[in-house]
């Protein structure tokens, strides 16, 4: 029987130590009426040879067309020995390091995890790890407002060149706790948020302000600015992070303390966001995971799981999982957060690629996706009928205006082999016939040739097809 | 020693990022890095090196018997992980047109179906990440419920004391007041209590069954009318559908909704932490609510997402893609290898495993907190006569099991048993394990009576001796160098 | 630079240490007139994500038709957990346990690879491989001279059922020692050797004779009187097997002893096979690994590893190599052979293959290739143009004549995504059109029926150009 | 415990080959076997779990430094696994047609091209399957082009005393006589012996440059001149070309014939003892005679395999298929990430690593073999001294090294060198590494002094203490229940 080690005598003996006569009788406490049929919906078993097949086929049955599309989730070259070592069975099939002699070795990689998460946020603690981006942020919000002694607003000011689905994944979370996001819009000429349009927003107490570097759209935030700003009006800001940009950008640790007044409460009091760009696969969408950082003061409001390094009985260095006061296992009803399983294998696998690339190589490559972007961009803009929506700069996203209907190009453009960027026009349907485009280390320049020679064919078809039309239709007029 | 020991400045031995830099002087100074990040710099192979020799450091279940109550933590077959990770998988990106993705999303739509017929539940969605979120998910459904009747003024969700941490800490999470109802001393719900606390303001009652003690609720049909009369709906924690599966299902029990953790009944790995996944199931009344992305079939055969459109009662997301993939394919894989007839050996062998070691535990002269019973998928010992008598205590015992090779199983959970082992063998596990395992018991009693001290200075195997867990609190080090 | 971790700052260091100036000083000993210019015919390196696309690139441009290829390399399915245990790197990238503490795991693994292999083939040594069956077939007819005393005639009976690259190989390899390999012809009506013709090719002094089973053909020998007649004429016998069918075939060690006189001498005195299909992927033809047993008392005469179980100081079970006293690397020149590097890793794979196919899974594996085969030939033969060649049981592959080309057949199958046989015209000049078919238990009935529907579809489109050609001949002849 | 102690008659607990087992019956009984083989009957988590935690008990490269002088035991780089393991290999049947296995046989051709670059040689066949095998090719060639040249007398190959096993041990294989050719004390050939020593009888010579002395044959334009004038051919051993590459090439040293260990120079993993390959280059004159399967390009740039026919003088086949493409492959790959320009840093931070371990090694006061001359990519220290002081061998020192989380270098190799340490660090191990190892040496001598006892009982900390060899051999125990 799969998975199953026991031959039929074991069983009989088994049950004469038990003490019954059969499997059955094991379950004589439950109610004999309410019993299950069989389950003729779920299909017979099948050997793994089988399933093999089956996945096989179902695995090639996805796309291969070459990934221009980002929008929160990007394919990033990930080191072999990332995930050989990460699946290895001890690290793979461990629980939770509550025993945590018996689990030095995830207790000391978290450690180590958080350890780097800080460095390249430039913040003072990380936690193990939230689920996803999303739902730190909206972890990050309800701790914004434990933490905030200063406001009573549960007001928080979320610009919406905060990804959508982000803030709607924090809507569905704070919801309940009585917490109002407010909006702010955007600046139509750069793409980011105006210090004038917060201000114009935070009318009376806000607790706290959403900031995403770079934001939705790939443009870069003013950051310092802002940060300042909020501080000076205690307010405080929870940064929103691709990681791997933060090896090149500001790190939300040092954001702002421009003025005299904020030097004392430089930098985001906050930082959320995704993992995985940092050695996890694209994956369907997952796992991933969230990180989650913060200021040493809010250490006590942060959720999830902390790593902290102590010593044994002799004295030497050992690692356990700390602050468990804060957690739903001892706190219960009053505790941060009700996350218990996080993301852990996920972090295994972010750890061991950060330590591979080191700074130098996130660097590289988070440079060589700017590089490759603005050549896409520079490629795509070319083309008559695509232009840039914004102007400044943007990192390794770009949102580009078409003149002609996006969903119609996107299609045109797979049919090429091409997965051509995120249509906007749900999220943002003042920006017209507008996409994100994305392009990260992975592709080379003949790919972005490619690409511009697709998108080219395809808005020409669709001139003609459209000409033709018109054609035909003055035709009939005629 | 950490990684950042092995660190040298300068030093970059792999092949992995661009070897150039490309220009950033497009970016405006200000918004640049000034310092690159305090990463450590190692080779290839010293990050092989160190990360492999990390890994030895654990137990797993790949390495050891692992009898963590409450946790199941059984074999994670490796072919879901190789199958999972193939590249038409991994290489999928998340917002590629559903046509597109048509080879994941019939794995879902089907997973969604038979997580469906395996609880008794007339809807399923894969969203939530973990059981806690399957949790949050099924409250704020509740919410959402008598919201949409205008019930606005139920604002209490009932636990009983056994419920695990996450249950209470999820209700306050979605607004609720939590109010405990006490178990009796045989595991039942304190039906008279519950009768007591239940009223218009009741919004639900969060249950696990088999509960965290252990044995099967058998008033359940009792619990489930006396909740509903009082307008509330019933929550079933799914964290123990191990012990059930295919012989009742919750839906069949009364649940109105109920989340399953994949990474224990359908065997996705633990992972040291996670990820996981909390699917939840609804009966027929709360459909409209569930959170999104789901997935559904359309009349031409294709497979979709449904979107807020479709769903406009929906809670709405909690997460920004479809929760966790990776692991929803590895339960897929897996119960498309058990198939429907694998589904009911989990729960018969699981439980058979069980009540074996509460038979042999007894015989052996340990103390069962619940003595009469039949066990479910797990059992409890409690040692507070050896705490008594030896002066060690149930975390003592734990910590010399380590040095003999098991892990140890929970401890002093559930927090109504002193001095409490809870004890879940799985029904992976061979007889000689779960004999060797006894045995070892056996010798640490004997040792606690002859020579107690091993016990207070165990572990003595490990890579560390017992750690200061006050020390880690007080003094807080939570990153190399900060 | 990759996978080097120098910094320079310790380059300098340690060339100050040394007491040289540079690296280039480190090598002046080496003749600078002799010294080697810039490899301009090695590309540049690149970084693991470009080589990452290449070689997917690659990997996708060989075919993916379904596989009915056998002689010599079969298709099964692996559970994962082989190939993920066997790439950990603590055995991936350990040495040749010299250091016997230190290789425990290795050891012991070879130990149980060895039990293993001597259950399924019921003989008394195994020892820890050869390179692959070809050059194990080799070193068995190495070790028969050696082995057998009685004999002087270094000749050895080679039926032509022994798969013929095996017989190219050996040759290659026993042929600067004198030895002679005389080829006995098989039965044109079965497919099989006949001890007539046995007879007939060993008048004289013969060493030792080789069968294999199944042989070439797929066809089974009579092993139990052919060893019986040669352990009468004092003739070592040499079984060449496929281990995963002797799940369910006799297995050497008990073929023949059937007659009064050679019951004691029962059994081949040597078998060797190529391990690959208890465990290896087919890989484009390895490595996979040979097995070579024998009898206990030819041990001595073993070439290659063989661990031993002994004790430590404390009493406590150990393993070591053992015997080594026949090995190169304390013989030198009169060693057993001069083998040093084996094929571990393989075998790694294949001990872990077993225990989890356990005896059962391995039968039921070979009886489903059986099953399918059958089926296939039925199918097949049913064509009108395919015949099977021989009369007799096969097991899981088939020699079928066809009434067309062979070549012309197999690349229309190719065509069709069905990679149809072996084309044995080159090898077996005098079965005219015969091509040797192999089913496995990876094959399904659909994938049986495509065969079956492809053949005849293939047939039909030769009959009919060599129709239309004939018509056109005719018609020109008009 | 053995895997056949976890079994249970009755067993079956994974879900891999068929349920059913179809009937045989169409086989004659007395060819079918009779009783079931007595392999494990264990569930797949039995069969992980073990396997698992037997890997854990061995030393390896990625987990210890393994300094093992000869062996190059360097960092394999996932990387060149994964990629090998793709299935579009994995899968490819070795019988394919070639145009069905371009994208496989693309790699082979420029693999053989680029070794031939690496060593300078004219063309290379990659069928050999380790170093041993290479050796019997290229012997064999030797012997073939002077039989193709009706010089059957010549009955004797050279081979100095310094020389691997493998060499004397191929020469026999291959029909030869060996006479060995005496070292000197400085690590060269001894050149009047070897003009002593060649003749009309000498067929060639088989040498290691850098030798396994660890240093490089300076007179090796003398040594060819002199084999080549007597009418033999020069056979380059290739084990030690990771000391040279790219600084110096056997072709151009005057070699006719290499081969070269690709599980040493080109990273492909030992494996616990294999798969390697043993590529064998040849000069000019011995093309004919490469053994097959070779592969080709064609003028309309197609790849595939030379045949018997395409060669006729070719020594034949040396295994069914194409020697071993998996690990071929490998090698590919590990050179396209290197590159011509890592190929050289090779050779260079081999040295600069041996170098560096022998002026270490020489300023603690360990005597070195050979003291007044560079290193190569190894170098010997001799333990004779300390042997003969405190009563240690250099197995001794071996041991002690295990327990102090070292692999132990070569021991007792090259035999003329007494009590002798073999040591080679290679280019992918950092500077802390090599201290740390030769910390430790200085802490074992000073432990030799001090407490001789410590070494002698060496190792304490692995799973078993020091073996019992001649038991080993003496008892024989080579399967269980046999
Ligand atoms: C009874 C019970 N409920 C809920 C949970 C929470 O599940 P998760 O850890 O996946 O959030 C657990 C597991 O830890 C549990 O045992
Ligand atoms: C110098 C030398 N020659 C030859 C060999 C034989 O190579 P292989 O073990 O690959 O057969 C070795 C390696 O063991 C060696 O070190």
């Amino acid at each position: 029987m799969p998975f199953i080690p026991h031959t039929d005598q074991e069983v009989t003996l088994m049950l004469a130590r038990i003490g019954v006569d059969s499997i059955e009788d094991l379950f004589d406490e439950i109610p004999a009426h309410m019993r299950a049929a069989v389950m003729q919906a779920i299909p017979q078993g099948m050997s793994e040879m089988e399933v093999s097949r089956l996945m096989h086929q179902l695995a090639e049955n996805n796309t291969r067309a070459l990934c221009f599309l980002g929008a929160g989730a990007y394919q990033h070259h990930i080191p072999s020995a990332v995930w050989e070592i990460t699946t290895r069975g001890e690290f793979y099939s461990a629980y939770t390091p509550y025993q945590a002699e018996a689990s030095q070795g995830t207790l000391q990689l978290i450690y180590e995890y958080q350890s780097m998460m800080t460095a390249l946020t430039a913040m003072d603690v990380s936690n193990a790890s939230m689920y996803d981006g999303a739902s730190a942020l909206a972890e990050a919000i309800l701790m914004a407002v434990r933490a905030n002694r200063k406001s009573r607003s549960r007001k928080i000011l979320v610009p919406t060149t905060v990804n959508p689905v982000y803030r709607k994944t924090a809507h569905t979370i704070v919801n309940g706790q009585q917490i109002e996001l407010l909006e702010v819009p955007y600046d139509r000429a750069t793409g980011t948020v105006t210090l004038e349009q917060i201000k114009q927003q935070s009318e009376g107490d806000v607790t706290a302000l959403v900031l995403q570097q770079p934001n939705f759209f790939g443009c870069l935030e003013a950051v310092d600015e802002i940060t300042d700003w909020a501080h000076e009006n205690n307010i405080l800001v929870i940064a929103l992070i691709n990681p791997l940009t933060m090896s090149v950008l500001k790190p939300p640790g040092e954001w702002g303390g421009e003025t005299q007044q904020s030097r004392t409460s430089k930098g985001a009091d906050i930082a959320c966001g995704d993992g995985q760009p940092l050695g996890a696969p694209l994956s369907a969408g997952g796992p991933y995971y969230g990180l989650l950082c913060c200021k040493q003061a809010l250490v006590r409001q942060m959720p999830g799981r902390i790593v902290g390094r102590t010593v044994d009985l002799d004295g030497n260095e050992g690692f356990v999982l700390t602050l468990q006061a804060r957690e739903q296992h001892i706190r219960r009803s009053k505790a941060t957060s009700n996350i218990c399983t996080n993301q852990g294998l996920v972090v295994t696998a972010s750890t061991i690629y950060m330590a591979i690339m080191g700074a130098r190589g996130l660097e590289n490559t988070a440079a060589a996706c700017f590089a490759n972007n603005n050549l896409l961009v520079e490629k795509l803009s070319a083309i008559t009928g695509v232009n840039k929506a914004f102007a400044g700069t943007y990192f390794h996203e770009t949102v580009l205006q078409l003149e002609a209907p996006a969903a119609e190009v996107l299609s045109g453009l797979l049919e090429k082999g091409i997965l051509g960027g995120y249509n906007l026009s749900q999220d943002y349907p003042e920006l017209g016939n507008a996409i994100l485009v994305c392009t990260t280390e992975m592709r080379t320049e003949e790919d972005i040739n490619a690409y511009a020679e697709a998108m080219r064919q395809v808005l020409e078809a669709i001139a003609a097809s459209v000409y033709s039309s018109d054609a035909a239709m003055s035709a009939e007029t005629v | 020693m950490l990684i950042f020991e092995h660190s040298s400045p300068g030093r970059k031995g792999a092949p992995q990022a661009p070897a150039e830099k490309a220009s950033l002087t497009a970016i405006p100074e200000k918004l640049l890095r000034r310092q690159s990040a305090a990463l450590p710099e190692v080779s290839e192979l010293q990050a092989v090196r160190h990360y492999t020799r990390l890994s030895q450091k654990n137990f797993s279940i790949d390495t050891q018997f692992y009898p963590l109550g409450s946790c199941t933590m059984k074999y994670n077959p490796r072919a879901c992980n190789t199958l999972a990770m193939l590249p038409g998988f991994l290489n999928l990106h998340p917002l590629t047109p559903d046509l597109q993705s048509q080879g994941f999303l019939v794995c879902m739509y089907e997973l969604q179906s038979m997580l469906c017929e395996a609880t008794g539940m007339a809807d399923f969605s894969l969203a939530p990440m973990a059981g806690a979120q399957g949790e949050f998910a099924g409250v704020a459904m509740i919410k959402a419920y008598h919201s949409s009747r205008g019930d606005t003024e139920r604002r209490e969700i009932l636990v009983p004391d056994a419920a695990h941490g996450t249950n209470p800490a999820t209700a306050v999470m979605c607004g609720f007041q939590v109010t405990e109802i006490p178990t009796l001393d045989n595991g039942d719900v304190d039906i008279v209590a519950l009768e007591q606390a239940v009223g218009p303001q009741t919004a639900g009652l969060m249950l696990t069954n088999p509960s965290t003690l252990g044995v099967f609720e058998r008033n359940i049909e009792t619990i489930a009318k006396i909740v509903h009369q009082a307008g509330g709906l019933l929550y079933y924690d799914g964290a123990n559908l191990n012990a059930i599966l295919g012989k009742i299902r919750p839906g069949d029990m009364g649940f109105d909704v109920i989340h399953s953790n994949l990474h224990k009944t359908f065997s996705t790995p633990h992972g040291g932490g996670g990820p996981g996944s909390g699917a939840v199931g609804v009966a027929g009344r709360l459909k409209p609510f569930l959170p999104l992305p789901m997935v559904t079939k359309e009349d031409n055969g294709n497979y979709r997402y449904l979107t807020a459109q479709d769903c406009p009662q929906s809670i709405g997301r909690l997460s920004a893609f479809m929760g966790n993939p990776g692991v929803l394919l590895r339960a897929y894989v897996y119960m498309r290898l058990l198939g429907r007839e694998g589904m009911v050996r989990v729960a018969e062998y699981a439980t058979l495993n069980a009540n074996y070691m509460m038979a042999e535990a007894k015989r052996r002269g340990f103390t069962l907190a619940i003595d009469d019973r039949r066990a479910s998928h797990e059992f409890i010992i409690t040692l507070k006569n050896e705490a008594h008598e030896y002066h060690v205590s149930a975390m003592d015992f734990a910590k010399r099991l380590l040095d003999l090779g098991y892990h140890a199983p929970t401890t002093y959970f559930p927090l109504l048993v002193p001095e409490c082992l809870l004890i879940e063998p799985t029904e992976t596990e061979a007889r000689e394990a779960l004999d060797g395992f006894l045995d070892a018991l056996e010798q640490i009693r004997h040792e606690a009576e002859t020579s107690p001290e091993l016990l207070h200075a165990a572990p003595q195997t490990l890579p560390v001796k017992r750690l200061d867990e006050v020390r880690a609190a007080k003094q807080l080090d939570l990153a190399y160098n900060s």
